[in-house]
């Protein structure tokens, strides 16, 4: 066992596969130097030099099509955007490029680039700063997207992600950066396929991921005491989304609460709603119910932020009140 | 070097630069006590730039910032409470305290923002400029942003359309020689900055950032010019932050005896240095100025303190500025109707 | 009445439009002396002149903003994207700027621009030319959008759109453009915010939008020969979403076929599908179905698009199947 | 005006273009029958550029071309049928049927399409050239592109990345001085386009893009530079599109005297010309190799039109690459491990 951030766990696992694999690089804004914006890359241009630990201009565009070019010809580019919020400049290289040239291509060319950013809210950086569009691109066929929330996930992600011929998004809750937590000996690369139950409860599914999970835990733990036994899933992998783990849940509470940080119209807890309603809709005892982001830029103040963003609390009653509700 | 005028504007000068500097150093102070979040970008190091270009523009000119812009909020006239205030997270804030320090907004003087996306302003400038030419109104907007936008496509594209259309739009760009800690070696195969703009056939100068006479003047010869109805202008002013980046940044990625060479240089520095040169003033100047500024910037803190936080049920309101929720803000749109 | 094509309604509208305030203006790729990619402002620039009418460089970005930046001037301006596809370029303008203006600024900023641009495939253009984002825009607080199914709304959704003081974008189904109808005497401005019944049935609710419309009504027309009643409703709006007039005719039929030209996953059908297990789960009789476009970059040949994309007698099958569906 | 070197190598040069000229006539004739469908770019007109260009490249070096690019193709030496069958949505095409005109991918040849959004290939030529240098591998890679794509952001980008990191690409604009109706006077501030590469401080020519003599002599000399390890090179071709630019276009925008004018300076007019004037060959040589093509081509139809099409079940082969569905299609990812 070792003690680690999420931060590290990021770090050695990007580590390790550059370790490993010498067609494996680092790129984006100020992972060198400055060691990153999140301190995920520190030290690591000291120890792999600056070919392969690579800052790049501020050309999100550029570099994210240079990552992806990069795959088509034969590296295995971890692209880091800084956050998820300046990746609408590099959106067209995404979906138009590294989405489809497999299929496009009529299967000669394949994409093997990972694509890292930040996402979330909550540290009072505004509207133009604390986006969550993980859903958004979980609506692109051609991409993977995942979400690593436990420290286990952040080190063993990654190296999935680049064994995959495939592109692969992944999302780091820009809170999840200080946790602390432990790491098992001998942990190694994690699917990218399946949802998990971070808690077995019969009462109620809370479907959530990312920088939500936490909460949902401590929401669980809250409504344990008052009886109420929450399962909650951590899903993990945005695309493909794991049906079978959901509905497997489903049918053992017939409650479901999702919970995402996303503005709630189009987000992905819609796209959760609708495949329950159409592959368990006969085992469901309510409807299922969600709890997002208000539909609203998000702002600076504190408890704007707070009531803008799903929290503890608002999980805590939403659970309860579904749990409740009559047949 | 361009010879002092007077010692009335000198002082003018040297004061909207000390307002600016015992600012942010109180933002750094509420900083670290909580009292202001999320990110803060400092200023200091800059000040002769926001004061030489705020002083060239009239009052209904447009400006367009980055979200550095606590300093060209200053120079531009908005009073530092409702600034403060806007840190602070209050309703009193100039953007209702939903901007923060990176978003900060005055109708008032046609200040577009605090854009917290590098590069994301230049087009927002563009239309800006061109909503005037096509109303034949004869004003200029001003944009700013530092070196590292010059590697966005946006600021290409921004510039060829402006050069292009021949659109009244001083831009520019604060040269700091660094991006967070990408030097601009490391992001610009070419780091004569101003030379690209006079790639686009506009007029391109790069100044000194750090004597707020040349930087004054820079900027009335270029707003002249453009009102002229030469089309936009282009300047590059060479300065230095201070500071970090922002309340995150360890600085790993420059070496103290540059900061330290760079302060010796410093705006302020500068001028008190040429006031007293030209005899036309004193260190004692700069303390009775600096004097004065704190006690304007403890005001601003204690309006900002007593500043109210904004009821949650407003949350939705201005998602949509023809919102019913809206009417009952005390805040109204005020730009509706372009004027 | 007036019989025209959906091109020329939406070239009526905006030389309306321009008429009757001068501050509304075109700008966009080739809207001048091409006419428009696809024709629709063919001989307004010979009305209007280059400065209203106002060719721009391939500059996605800068000319959207532009557009949001010439609104905060005081314009009314109409920004033209020659499709959707092009719009990624362009997208953190408007979901960082346009969308956000306004209640980051804490509303003394109005951003009334309008944009334009044709969406969908269908016409054999392949993965980057076939995209229908319109769901996914809908996602964005601060954004309206709508989708003109018809030649009247081609011709009077326009004009409210101008008058709204916030950003709003218009998807033009590519395949509408030749479309001829009937424009009714003193047809005029049409709301943005109502969905509409275009055909009444007790049986099922199609619910539809944009060039997927006529396909519903045709499968309606099909379906009614088998005695099957179908009620069609076109969104008109995608957000805000109509959330009564789906809801009402839940109500009535209690059974629902939502169809889509979007990918399935994280769809706007997935958000229709969540709100009405949210707010009319008890009076379905059977769960919400979802038509969609097959999750596949969008092909070239003529029979793979055509199986990617829903048609008539896709809707006619999933229909039948749903009708007969037990309780 | 370089001298004609010989007659075998002159007519190799005439043959190039004819096979491009002449498959797209025949192309025209099966849009009109509704065989090819979608949209089509023609390159008639603009046939010496491809020719010159793809003479200097290697084997192994990589291309990456746009939706207008039948001509680069061929040139490439990918084979007549498999376009065509392409452009008849077969499965035998070089995409399997589901790219069409726009979007030719050829992994032998390592041609990397074919890509539909202006602007949008250059980032990933950046990235091809990026691999090799990285790989150490000297392999250039070219990068073509119409002059409209000079007002994108990703062009900026994309040529300071390259210039910054010294990567081996070969920048080709060909500059028809239209982007569908726009005229280059009317997207460009400043329309010396050769000058915008210089201005990122790599190697920029202007070359006549009519003389195919000329076209090669430019890019050879472009590819040995980039091969030496000077960095990228960039070249602006000034050519002329002969057709509309679809099939769609009803070219209001221009005058047909203009188009006339151009005619005359037409490749294999020039080429023609040239040789006859040198004494190297003469106009029967060109019915000569018109005759052959038209046999090239008429054997391409015909496999094209033999070929089958994809099952419906394998629509979403190809998706995901990793996906087990795919086992069962002949055309496997040949390119996984960057070989
Ligand atoms: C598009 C985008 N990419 C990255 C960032 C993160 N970021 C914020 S400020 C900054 C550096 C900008 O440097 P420069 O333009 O030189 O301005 P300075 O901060 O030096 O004043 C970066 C990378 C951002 N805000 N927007
Ligand atoms: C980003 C983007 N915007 C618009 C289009 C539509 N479009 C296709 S080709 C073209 C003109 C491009 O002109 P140019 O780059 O000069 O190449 P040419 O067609 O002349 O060879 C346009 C506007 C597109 N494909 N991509
Ligand atoms: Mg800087
Ligand atoms: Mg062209």
């Amino acid at each position: 066992m070792t003690t680690l951030t999420y931060r590290d766990a990021v770090r050695e696992a990007i580590r390790g596969a550059m370790q490993r694999d010498p067609r494996v690089f680092l790129m984006g804004e100020d992972v060198g130097r400055y060691g990153g914006s999140f301190a995920v890359s520190k030290g690591l241009l000291e120890e792999f030099g600056e070919e392969r630990i690579r800052d790049t201009p501020l050309s999100e565009s550029a570099f994210v099509g240079a990552g992806i070019g990069a795959a088509l010809g034969g590296m295995r580019p971890i692209v880091e955007i800084m956050t998820v919020n300046f990746s609408l400049l590099a959106l067209d290289q995404i979906v138009n490029n590294a989405a489809t040239l497999c299929h496009m291509s009529g299967g000669q060319f394949a994409v093997p680039v990972v694509i890292r950013m930040a996402t979330g809210g909550g540290r009072q950086l505004a509207a133009q700063h604390s986006h969550s569009l993980e859903g958004w691109y979980a609506h692109v066929p051609g991409l993977r997207v995942v979400a690593p929330a436990t420290i286990e996930d952040a080190f063993g992600m990654l190296p999935t992600a680049l064994q995959k011929p495939d592109p692969v998004l992944i999302f780091e809750h820009a809170l999840l950066y200080n946790m602390k937590g432990e790491l098992p000996e001998g942990a190694g690369p994690t699917d990218l396929d399946r949802a998990v139950v971070r808690r077995a409860g019969a009462h109620l599914s809370l479907i959530t991921y990312g920088g939500s999970l936490f909460k949902a835990l401590d929401a669980a733990q809250v409504l344990a005491k008052d009886g109420i036994e929450v399962e909650v899933i951590d899903l993990r992998t945005l695309r493909p989304l794991d049906d079978e783990t959901i509905m497997a849940s489903v049918a053992r509470t017939r409650r479901v609460l999702i919970v995402d940080e996303g503005w709630k119209s189009g987000s992905l807890s819609a796209e959760i709603s609708a495949r329950i309603m159409e592959q368990a809709f006969y085992e469901l005892d309510a409807p299922v119910a969600r709890l997002c982001s208000a539909e609203v830029p998000i702002p600076y103040a504190a408890h704007l932020e707070r009531a803008a963003i799903p929290q503890t609390d608002d999980i805590v009653a939403h659970a309860r009140r579904l749990v409740t509700r009559g047949v | 070097m361009r010879p002092l005028v007077s010692r009335t504007h000198a002082l003018e000068l040297l004061r909207a630069m000390v307002r600016i500097t015992r600012f942010e150093e109180k933002c750094v102070e509420l900083y670290s006590a909580a009292e202001i979040r999320g990110f803060m970008h400092l200023y200091i190091g800059e000040e002769a730039i926001a004061v030489g270009v705020m002083n060239a523009l009239s009052p209904d000119d447009a400006v367009v910032a980055t979200y550095r812009e606590h300093g060209h909020a200053i120079a531009r006239g908005i009073g530092m409470g409702p600034i403060m205030a806007e840190m602070l997270g209050r309703r009193e804030g100039v953007s209702g305290g939903r901007g923060g320090s990176m978003h900060l907004f005055d109708a008032a003087s046609r200040f577009y923002g605090g854009n917290a996306i590098v590069g994301g302003g230049l087009p927002l400038a563009v239309g800006l400029a061109l909503a005037d030419k096509m109303s034949k109104r004869n004003r200029v907007t001003c944009c700013i942003f530092g070196e590292g936008a010059v590697a966005e496509g946006e600021f290409h594209e921004s510039l060829n359309l402006a050069a292009l259309w021949r659109l009244p739009v001083l831009f520019v760009c604060e040269n700091n020689l660094y991006a967070m800690g990408t030097a601009i070696e490391r992001s610009e195969s070419v780091t004569d900055i101003h030379q690209k703009a006079a790639a686009y056939g506009m007029t391109s100068e790069a100044i000194d950032g750090m004597d707020v006479i040349e930087t004054e003047d820079a900027a009335k010869r270029a707003v002249e010019q453009i009102r002229g109805g030469a089309g936009p202008a282009f300047i590059e002013y060479r300065t230095y932050r201070f500071r970090a980046h922002s309340m995150f940044d360890a600085e790993l990625y420059r070496d103290k005896a540059e900061v330290e060479q760079w302060k010796e240089r410093g705006p302020v520095k500068t001028l008190v240095a040429r006031l007293e040169a030209a005899g036309l003033g004193s260190h004692d100047d700069l303390t009775a100025i600096e004097a004065e500024a704190d006690v304007e910037i403890e005001a601003a803190v204690a309006f900002a303190r007593a500043g109210t936080l904004e009821p949650i049920d407003e949350l939705s309101c201005f998602v949509y500025a023809d919102d019913a929720q809206n009417a009952h803000i005390a805040t109204i749109a005020r730009c509706m109707d372009g004027e």
